[in-house]
């Protein structure tokens, strides 16, 4: 009984709660730093269609629609995925979308964007040519002597780099591909550690590992029967039988490098009559599609090898390389290519004559030489001679 | 503390023995209530012993019954002054076996059993029998299930 | 209420019942009433409900008792955060002129 | 004035049946529900089981035929325990409707079951102690048995009320000794079970009625 | 009057020897103890002239015997 | 007289009462429960008069009809927990379980004939008991559920004979006699086959 | 007219949290408490379904809740309505990849959906109490 | 029976039903306001009441019919004859505490035919509480004892000479207080309708048959009151009545809001614990007296 | 024996789970815990994903500790790539996690109340707690699962007027949440109802290792993680708190106890707070690797053991909640509890999460089930 | 009746202060013959009889049950 008391006692000093208990205007509006479910198109001219709020969403809530207004693509939330995060609005690179203050007092701090596509570009294939860091819209693409670079934690992964790369050295890690190799690396082990992992040679090839994509998620390196040292990116003991190319999310264990034109219609081609013979393009080219012309001393592109990149044309002082249509190129390209034949046949002929030539003079002129070296040694060992005994006196009195 | 007691309490296990003694004290009570036998009593016997070798019907002749509702009696008088033949046979007889002639129908308790006390008879057989088919039950489907 | 010593002791119920079930009526009516506005409350007296719950404050005394029940039951009704003022301000009305009444007719 | 008005007896030599407006009133609940109970059937009942899908549980028509002919008795023995206006009758009455109760659930072959009806039962022996031992004291205090008679006598029969209370608590299951019969509620099969209810409820009440009328 | 007293002594003494006479956990000790009992109820009947109720309860008690030892026999023993 | 016999068997009641409560054996608890009856019993007796002795028999029969029913719970009580119960048979060879039991059935059957009643009945149903199982233990099956079942319903038959004569007596004055040797008839048929039959269960 | 109000007026809700992370369900339980209570709008939270007219659904629906959620539904006596609430509820919201079902509407009717991760206790209790129109009317459409 | 009999018997009923479930609307919104919210108007348990009366009604396969459908109406009708037992004739205390040991029936019923576990459960705990009326009996006694009778209009018309029995009785008095506590809803004794058992004996009742219950429960609590007030205050008049029913009203929901669900073991005993005070109380009258 | 199911939806529970409470009369004596209502395959969704992602999915394996379970994670993300978090930001996580952890106490304790059915103070503590639910609203900009947490940092900043505000809504919360204890402490039917009841011994904690207030509850002081923690090394006011007794009361009042001490932390914090300056954010780069993050949520002890690759990729995840243990100490509970409705409650002192625990298996022997926790 | 009354107090004390079975059943036995004597002291000669024949049937059901003990409590 003594609890209803205590109770009252308690009651008493709250009555005027009591009398007053009702709801309350502030907890029906809400304040102002709560996150409103979904966010808002604040400045939607602003938008630069980049998908950088679609890749960010966790749940999937943001889709991109063609808007006709606009005349753009503009993001369209779910009102019933969206979980109210905020990667969105962090993670727009221009301020489009805003949940209550939330940008605005974010804005300038970092912010580690998630993305549901992962860009990464193979240094492998890399032609230099930069044109992924002319496309990027929010400049986070770095130059680096061996290849270009991409600011992982700050992409918004519009995919324009990967658009615009004209050999495909731009990787996308997806998320379903990752969890694809992922699982299928689960299984693998499972068998490995069960020992049922049917180890037979399915590689005639040695893979090795490209340090500018590797994840360092160690799928080979736990599914591997030899030794795979992740550190230095070598594989130390191979079996050849090819697992770890298949658990491999980004593709960066392999066994060979090819680089292949995404555009294979169009072609860069140096306009002869410009040309100034400096060679610029001829230096800068990756793929060694610049060849330099026998006859008239001027480089020209080989077609098949050409990737269109478009580095020579950029680097070219007078502008004398333009992109045009293979088939255009080809026919012009043809006759270069015939007369670097002929010439370069003729050349060998004449090198190999040259040789043979060479190799009889050469015979004459070692023995001639031969002989003068031995006189000279002569002579010289005996002055030599001459000159230690005397000095060999000195020491022995000293 | 108190709570645990009484959770104790509800252990069925608990409650023949908890009643048991329960019963037991108030039946120690019950030692120093005055007990006492009130004489003016229905259906009286004379003293004990005393018909021993007198009567045939050994302890159970009676002249006078006293009944609960006197308005029954005559009716109840039928049934005591009949005795069966086999009864009367053996009365016939001999002095000792007055208990075998008054347990049949006729018979003074009889009277009291079958007429005046008929419904005590008829629940005690009642529960004989709902005993009984609860035996038979569990017996013959002990197999069962 | 003042009129139930007139009548039988039968009637009286009936025309209590009746009076119950008007007042409930206008607990039902203030209720749908009240719901017309935001859920949390603004402190403004209501018209319709002042309006009603003096009217019933007076007719309570009256032989139209059974409006009255209505009347008053209507601010009552009215949801939480509505309406207890107007019934407070109805109630006070009814009591005063209950006592006024009673102190007139015994003294 | 307890039962307020008599309406007719019913002689049965000494023992008499009274309808009173209590007695009549528990007589026709009694009654009523002895047919409901022979009208009713069993509720089937979803069980969950340990360590597997739940199970619906259902009497078979054996168990089912045994258990209403049980509940009948107790209910038909309710009916009369209501009416008898005998100290002695009533108290065979109450073990009538134990052991009754004791059918009702003893057909359910279930260990918890089984175990509560059989404490139960034992209750419902030791109960007969005070229950008879209190109607021969009171046949020896006062020299009659009936309640009728009882009413008009004056004595002090305040161990012998106490020692039937008593008998009557363990017979039906009163609080402190409610746990044997509360474990047996637990069986299936519903208007048996009732019946068991409904008639340690009437009989207390009418317990409680005989208890101030003597 | 003396078969009262007896009946009376053999009840109390059954009554005792069934609590605590030697080795009664055995419980077929504990039977033939209480059988003791069962005796001084019939002397008890004989002395109040109560023939019929003791003819009966001689009578039964061979059915409450079978009923106990069979009891006894199905549950005792093995556990 | 009186006062002495309820004094003892107060005792009786306490002392026995307190062995129920501080027993911790179920079965222990059930055989004190016999010693209960003596002490009820005696309590009943010690009125002395004859409506005491009509009261005696139910007593008897209540304890008795009691005990059965329970004990037989507690053994399918058992045997639902899982235990195993005693189930096998001993061949008995003894002289006296083949001669005397056709005897003395006999006798006491032709007795509790003339007795009647509920007394004549339990003399019947003790003769046929110890009939039964005697047959039972010298490894004769008599009787199978069908004929159990039969006798069951026999006895219902004799219980509603009894019912029909019990009723009488208040509806037909005039035919009393009637009705009481079919109330005798009757007991003594429902009592006896009902006792006798627990002779033939194992 | 007395029906349609006294439907509209008092209202037992079932809360099934369908394999949700809580949060709605905790918010829900801030609308018992005395800041929002959801009491003086005459809703009891009451988890029973046979009692029931507002079927409060939170969570993605996992497999075993698929036929539960079905059998509950059918529990509920008419009239009777659905009210999602969360994103989970709606859409399968984070967990759209995960063991689960997605989104409630997939097995029954979904009459009111209340979004947000989770939403407020005020926006729940103003669904809750948008839905008790549609509760009254119910019947109509029910003969329709 | 003439017309204006059943037109007053009609009447009463409309009056028990209202005051009761606007009294049990009350209760709920003074259980609110201690609980510092806004709470239910106070015509909520009436709008429950309409509700479930309006609402859809289906059988579950695993009721066990007619007891099912039967549980209900026999709710109502041990009310209505209690209420007219008790405020139309004045009849016996013993007949209407009868009828109150009735509802355990009903309960247990509820509960039990409908094959649900909880239902089973609610039923089992009534079973409990129903042997918990011994302190309902001990009171009868009491009053017996003190007034030689038990019939109502006899008790009134004792209080009129010598008093309310409530300074009398005060023990006795607060045992009955109890019973009305472990009536209303809310309340420490209602294991029957504890939240661990969902909502007890109701589980499997909706609609129609609950509507049914709702209004034999707002009868119910209108008749214990009163009868409270008539037998332990000496009022027997309704009209005179009200204002008592509103105040124990208040007290009750106070009791009721400040106190936890008792186990169910606890509850019973509690109950006993009560049940023997009043019993020691009625054994000291017997012997002194 | 007649088992009842309870669950899964059932008044008292607020999460799906269904325990099958084998009954003898009213008394449970075993119970089988069935799960798998909530199994949505966390962590297998996780696994593929990005870290910041992953972060809002481990902020809802629950919703009530959401806050916790993310500043795990993001500290072993953190721990694994090496990153130190600002100065401002530390204490902002610590400010966010107590004031979560006193939420979280009540609720559960308002939970207790509700489920012995004491409407009244359970009201009273849901009154208090909206308290700090506006605190944590103003803080983080939600009220539950706030997305708080970022990689390197926390999203937002707190300004002078809350903190100003802070101290005032915690001052007045001190007040009333004395009261609320008081009352709790000294209402003798609460006591009835949680004394005694659902009793772990010291000893038993050894068998089911049991953690948080649970095992503290039974006198287990240093079952509490941030013993060990380096944030909390720092802090003055912070030391565990234990009691012997191991009932549902003792539960509770390690709850009362923690929540007083949290809000001595809170307020040493938030000086500390203001005395140092600086962003609270900073740039960071995840490295791979795998590592593990202990933690003490408000259940118990939390885990979270991972495997990231560059660029934050989980490769594989691994959480330990603390309900799991705690449920397997249910079953020693249940010997002590004599009634369904004191099991009941039992559950729910234990504060259960079932969301963060799914890992029931089924393991099938020889046609008969064994179950592994 | 002497007899009689030693028979049965004797008796009586034997059973209760034997302890194996077969000499209680004597003991039992001689007690009976002693309640036997007093039936017949008082000249109930038809419960003297069926005394004669009624106990012996008990004796013998709990001797064979004994048997049947002994045996269970070895194998």
């Amino acid at each position: 009984m003594a609890s209803p008391l205590w109770y009252l006692y308690i009651i008493k000093e709250k009555i005027k709660n009591i009398i007053d208990a009702k709801p309350n205007k502030s907890s029906y509006i809400p304040p102002d730093r709560y996150r409103k479910v979904p966010p808002i198109l604040k400045y939607p001219k602003k938008c630069i269609s980049c998908e950088a709020c679609k890749e960010s969403c966790p749940a999937f809530a943001i889709e991109m629609y063609y808007n006709n207004e606009y005349k753009k693509n503009l993001p369209n939330i779910d009102v019933d995925s969206c979980i109210s995060c905020a990667n969105c609005v962090e993670a727009c690179p221009t301020g489009v979308l805003e949940i209550d203050k939330h940008r605005l007092e974010t804005e300038g701090l970092f912010f580690y964007i998630p993305k549901s596509h992962t860009l990464m570009i193979d240094g492998e294939k890399c032609v230099l040519c930069g044109q992924c860091k002319e496309v990027c819209p929010i400049d986070i693409i770095i130059e680096k002597p061996d290849t270009y670079f991409i600011e992982v934690s700050k992409c918004i992964s519009c995919k324009e780099c990967y658009k615009t790369c004209p050999v495909g050295a731009i990787i996308i890690l997806d998320e379903k591909t990752h969890k694809e190799k992922i699982n299928r690396f689960f299984e693998l082990k499972l068998k490995k550690s069960f020992g049922e992992l049917d180890i037979s040679e399915k590689i005639n090839k040695i893979p090795h590992i490209s340090k500018y994509i590797c994840i360092k998620c160690g799928n080979c390196k736990e599914i591997c029967p030899g030794e795979i040292d992740l550190n230095n990116y070598k594989v130390v003991n191979c079996l050849y039988c090819g697992y770890c190319l298949e658990v491999c999310p980004t593709g960066a264990i392999r066994t060979e490098v090819k680089i292949e034109a995404k555009n294979k219609e169009e072609t860069y081609y140096i306009n002869e009559d410009q040309c100034i013979g400096c060679r610029i393009c001829y230096k800068v080219c990756k793929v060694n599609a610049i060849e330099i012309s026998k006859e008239i001393k001027i480089p020209y592109i080989i077609p098949d090898k050409c990737v269109t990149c478009g580095l020579c044309a950029k680097k070219c002082p007078v502008d004398a390389i333009t992109k045009v249509k293979k088939e255009v190129a080809e026919k012009t390209v043809k006759k270069r290519i015939i007369e670097n034949k002929i010439i370069e046949i003729i050349e060998n002929d004449i090198k190999e004559y040259t040789k043979k030539y060479g190799l009889v003079k050469d015979y004459l002129e070692n023995i001639l030489k031969n002989k003068i070296l031995e006189e000279l040694k002569k002579y010289v060992m005996e002055e030599t001679k001459k000159i230690m005994g005397e000095n060999g006196d000195k020491r022995k009195n000293n | 503390m108190i709570g645990k007691i009484w959770n104790y309490l509800s252990k069925p296990e608990l409650v023949p023995r908890l009643f048991a003694i329960t019963l037991a004290i108030v039946f120690i009570f019950g030692l120093f209530w005055p007990i006492y036998k009130d004489n003016n009593q229905l259906y009286p016997k004379p003293e004990y012993h005393s018909q021993a070798l007198k009567t045939p019907l050994a302890p159970y002749d009676r002249s006078i019954v006293k009944a609960q509702y006197p308005q029954y009696l005559p009716d109840l008088g039928k049934i005591t002054s009949y005795l069966t033949p086999i009864a009367i046979f053996i009365k016939d007889r001999t002095l000792f076996f007055g208990t075998t002639i008054v347990s049949t129908p006729g018979g003074i308790l009889d009277e009291i059993l079958y007429y005046t006390r008929g419904m005590d008879t008829v629940l005690e057989s009642s529960i004989l029998l709902v005993a009984f088919i609860i035996f038979t039950w569990l017996y013959w489907n002990r197999e069962r299930d | 209420m003042p009129y139930i010593t007139y009548l039988g002791e039968r009637m009286d119920l009936f025309y209590f019942n009746l009076t119950i079930i008007s007042f409930i009526f206008g607990n039902f009516v203030g209720l749908e009433y009240s719901y017309r506005y935001p859920p949390y409350h603004e402190k403004r007296i209501d018209k319709f409900a002042l309006i009603s719950s003096i009217l019933g404050g007076f007719l309570l005394l009256t032989p139209l008792y059974i409006i009255g029940a209505f009347f008053i039951g209507f601010p009552l009704g009215m949801r939480s955060g509505y309406g207890r003022i107007e019934f407070l301000i109805g109630l006070s009305i009814f009591v005063i002129l209950y006592l006024i009444r009673w102190w007139y007719v015994t003294g | 004035m307890i039962d307020g008005g008599i309406f007719g007896i019913v002689p049965f030599g000494d023992i008499i049946f009274k309808y009173s407006m209590f007695s009549t009133i528990g007589f026709v609940i009694a009654i009523t529900f002895t047919i409901l109970v022979y009208l009713t059937k069993p509720e089937k009942q979803l069980e969950a089981q340990k360590f597997g899908e739940d199970k619906l549980i259902d009497i078979p028509l054996h168990e089912l035929k045994n258990r209403r002919y049980m509940a009948i008795v107790c209910g038909i023995a309710t009916a009369g325990a209501m009416l008898t206006q005998d100290i002695f009758d009533f108290a065979l009455f109450l073990t009538l409707v134990g052991i009754a109760n004791i059918g009702i659930v003893s057909a359910v072959k279930r260990e918890h079951v089984l175990n509560a009806s059989f404490q139960y039962g034992l209750t419902s022996i030791i109960a007969t102690l005070p229950l008879f031992g209190a109607s021969a004291l009171i046949l020896a205090k006062t020299g009659t048995l009936s309640i009728l008679e009882l009413h008009h006598l004056n004595k002090n029969l305040l161990f012998e009320k106490i020692l039937y209370g008593l008998g009557m608590a363990g017979e039906t299951g009163v609080a402190p000794y409610y746990a044997a019969k509360a474990e047996m509620f637990r069986a299936p099969g519903s208007p048996y079970i009732l019946m068991i209810h409904l008639s340690s409820l009437l009989l207390i009440v009418r317990t409680v009625e005989i208890l101030l009328t003597i | 009057m003396i078969s009262l007293y007896v009946g009376l002594i053999l009840l109390l003494i059954g009554c005792i020897g069934a609590l605590f006479g030697p080795k009664v956990d055995n419980i077929m000790i504990r039977l033939l103890n209480i059988e003791v009992s069962a005796v001084g109820v019939m002397l008890i009947f004989l002395s109040f002239d109560e023939t019929l109720a003791l003819m009966t309860y001689i009578a039964i008690n061979a059915p409450l015997t079978y009923v106990l030892v069979r009891t006894i026999i199905k549950l005792e023993g093995k556990k | 007289m009186f006062y002495e016999t309820v004094i003892i068997s107060f005792i009786v009641g306490i002392l026995s009462l307190f062995a129920i409560g501080v027993q911790k054996n179920n079965l222990h608890a059930l055989i004190l429960t016999d010693l209960l009856e003596c002490s009820l019993l005696c309590i009943i007796a010690a009125v002395g008069t004859d409506l005491a002795e009509a009261l005696i028999l139910p007593g008897l029969v209540v304890s008795m009809a009691e005990i059965l029913a329970i004990a037989e719970v507690l053994v399918v009580r058992e045997k639902v927990r899982g235990k195993k119960l005693n189930d096998f048979k001993i061949n008995f060879d003894l002289e006296i379980l083949r001669t005397s039991p056709l005897f003395i059935s006999i006798i006491l059957v032709i007795y509790g004939a003339i007795l009647s009643g509920f007394t004549g009945g339990a003399v019947i149903a003790s003769g046929l008991l110890y009939y039964f199982f005697c047959k039972r233990v010298l490894g004769e099956n008599i009787i199978n559920r069908v004929k159990w079942v039969g006798i069951c319903g026999f006895s219902g038959i004799a219980w509603s004979l009894w019912i029909v004569g019990f009723l009488g007596f208040y509806l037909f004055p005039k035919y009393w006699l009637v009705f009481l040797l079919f109330a005798g008839l009757g007991l003594v048929i429902k009592v006896c086959s009902k006792l006798g039959l627990l002779g033939m269960a194992e | 007219m007395i029906k349609k109000f006294v439907r509209k007026r008092s209202i037992h809700l079932c809360v099934v949290n369908t394999g949700g992370c809580n949060g709605c369900d905790v918010e829900i339980v801030s609308c018992l408490a005395p800041r929002y209570d959801i009491e003086q709008y005459g809703i009891y939270v009451h988890n029973n379904p046979r009692e029931a007219d507002i079927l409060v659904i939170s969570g993605p629906t996992t497999l075993p809740w698929i036929d539960r959620v079905k059998e509950l539904y059918e529990k509920v006596p008419e009239p009777k309505i659905v009210v999602a609430v969360g994103a989970c509820a709606l859409s399968g919201g984070i967990f759209k990849e995960g063991h689960v079902l997605g989104g409630i509407e997939k097995i029954i009717p979904v009459d009111v959906k209340i979004p947000g991760c989770p939403p407020r206790p005020s926006e729940i209790i103003e669904g809750i109490l948008k839905s008790v129109h549609l509760l009254a009317e119910k019947e109509k459409r029910l003969k329709k | 029976m003439d017309f204006n009999e059943f037109f007053y018997l009609i009447n009463l009923t409309v009056y028990a039903f209202l005051i009761g479930s606007l009294l049990l609307g009350l209760h709920r919104k003074i259980m609110a306001k201690i609980q510092l919210r806004p709470g239910p108007p106070i015509i909520q348990y009436l709008l429950h009441t309409l509700k479930f009366y309006f609402k859809e009604i289906t059988f579950p396969i695993t009721a066990g019919n007619p007891l099912y459908i039967f549980m209900p109406i026999l709710q109502i009708i041990v009310w209505l004859s209690a209420l007219i037992l008790a405020v139309k004739l004045e009849s016996s205390l013993l007949i209407i505490i009868g009828l109150y040991v009735l509802q355990k029936i009903v309960e247990h019923g509820c509960g039990l035919s409908s094959g649900s576990p909880y239902g089973k459960l609610g039923g089992v705990r009534s079973v409990f509480s129903a042997a918990a009326e011994i302190p309902l009996f001990a009171v009868v006694s009491t009053v017996y004892i003190v007034t030689n009778s038990l019939i109502i209009s006899d008790i009134v018309s004792y209080q009129q000479i010598h008093g309310p029995l409530i300074l009398k009785l005060p023990i006795s008095a607060f045992a009955f207080f109890i019973l009305l506590v472990s009536k209303a809803p809310n309340s420490p004794f209602g294991i029957v309708k504890g939240k661990d058992i969902v909502s007890g004996y109701l589980t499997e009742h909706f609609g129609l048959l609950a509507g049914l219950i709702y209004i034999g429960d707002a009868i119910a609590y209108f008749v214990l009151l009163w009868l409270f007030i008539a037998i332990f205050l000496g009022i027997s008049n309704i009209f005179l009545a009200l204002p008592f029913m509103i105040l124990i009203t208040f007290i009750i929901s106070i009791i009721n809001g400040l106190t936890p669900l008792l186990a169910p073991h606890h509850s019973v005993m509690l109950q006993i614990t009560i049940a023997i005070v009043v019993l020691l109380d009625l054994l000291h009258r017997v012997i002194f007296l | 024996m007649t088992t009842v199911p309870i669950g899964p939806i059932h008044p008292i529970f607020k999460e799906p789970l269904r325990i099958k409470l084998v009954l003898d009369g009213e008394r449970p004596i075993d119970a089988e815990i069935e799960m798998g209502y909530v199994h949505r395959g966390i962590e297998k969704i996780m696994e593929g994903k990005h870290v910041h992602k992953g972060l809002y999915l481990a902020e809802r394996v629950c919703g009530i500790c959401s806050y916790v379970q993310s500043f795990t994670f993001i500290e072993c993300v953190e721990k694994i790539s090496k990153i130190e978090i600002p100065e401002k930001a530390k204490y902002l996580r610590i400010l966010t996690c107590e004031l979560e952890r006193i939420h979280s106490h009540l609720l559960i304790i308002a939970m207790y109340c509700l489920s012995i059915e004491h409407e009244t103070l359970g009201m009273w503590i849901l009154n208090s707690r909206e308290r700090i639910m506006d605190l944590l609203e103003m803080i983080t900009g939600n009220r539950i699962n706030t997305g708080y947490n970022i990689l390197g940092g926390v999203r937002k900043d707190i300004d002078k007027e809350m903190i100003t505000k802070i101290y005032n809504v915690l001052d007045k919360f001190e007040d009333e949440i004395k009261t609320i204890r008081e009352a709790f402490e000294t209402a003798p039917l609460v006591k009835l109802r949680s004394r005694d009841i659902g009793i772990l011994k010291y000893f038993d904690i050894m068998k089911t290792r049991a953690v948080g207030p649970v095992a503290r509850a039974s006198g287990l002081e240093n079952s509490d993680v941030r013993l060990r923690y380096k944030y909390y090394k720092e802090l003055k006011t912070y030391k565990p708190v234990s009691r012997k007794e191991g009932d549902n009361f003792a539960r509770n009042i390690v709850r009362f106890d923690e929540i007083e001490i949290c809000i001595k932390m809170i307020r040493e914090v938030l000086e500390l707070y203001q005395e140092v300056g600086g962003p609270i954010r900073e740039k960071c780069e995840i490295k791979g690797g795998e590592g593990e993050n202990r933690f003490e949520a408000h259940r118990g002890e939390l885990t979270y053991k991972m495997e990231l690759t560059n660029h934050g990729f989980i490769k594989r995840i691994m959480i330990r909640t603390p309900t799991t243990m705690n449920l397997a100490a249910y079953r020693y509970m249940l010997k002590t509890c004599p009634t369904v409705a004191d099991a009941v409650a039992t559950y729910v002192s234990i504060d259960p999460c079932i969301s963060c625990t799914e890992k029931t298996l089924y393991i099938v022997e020889d046609g008969k089930i064994k179950y592994i926790w | 009746m002497l007899v009689s009354v030693l028979c049965c107090i004797l008796g009586g004390i034997g059973v209760i202060l034997h302890t194996n079975v077969i000499n209680k059943l004597i003991m039992l036995s001689l007690m009976e013959t002693g309640i036997i004597g007093f039936i017949a002291y008082y000249y109930y000669l038809d419960v003297a009889i069926l005394m004669a024949i009624c106990s012996p049937i008990s004796n013998i059901i709990i001797l064979l049950g004994y048997i049947k003990y002994l045996e269970l409590k070895k194998g």
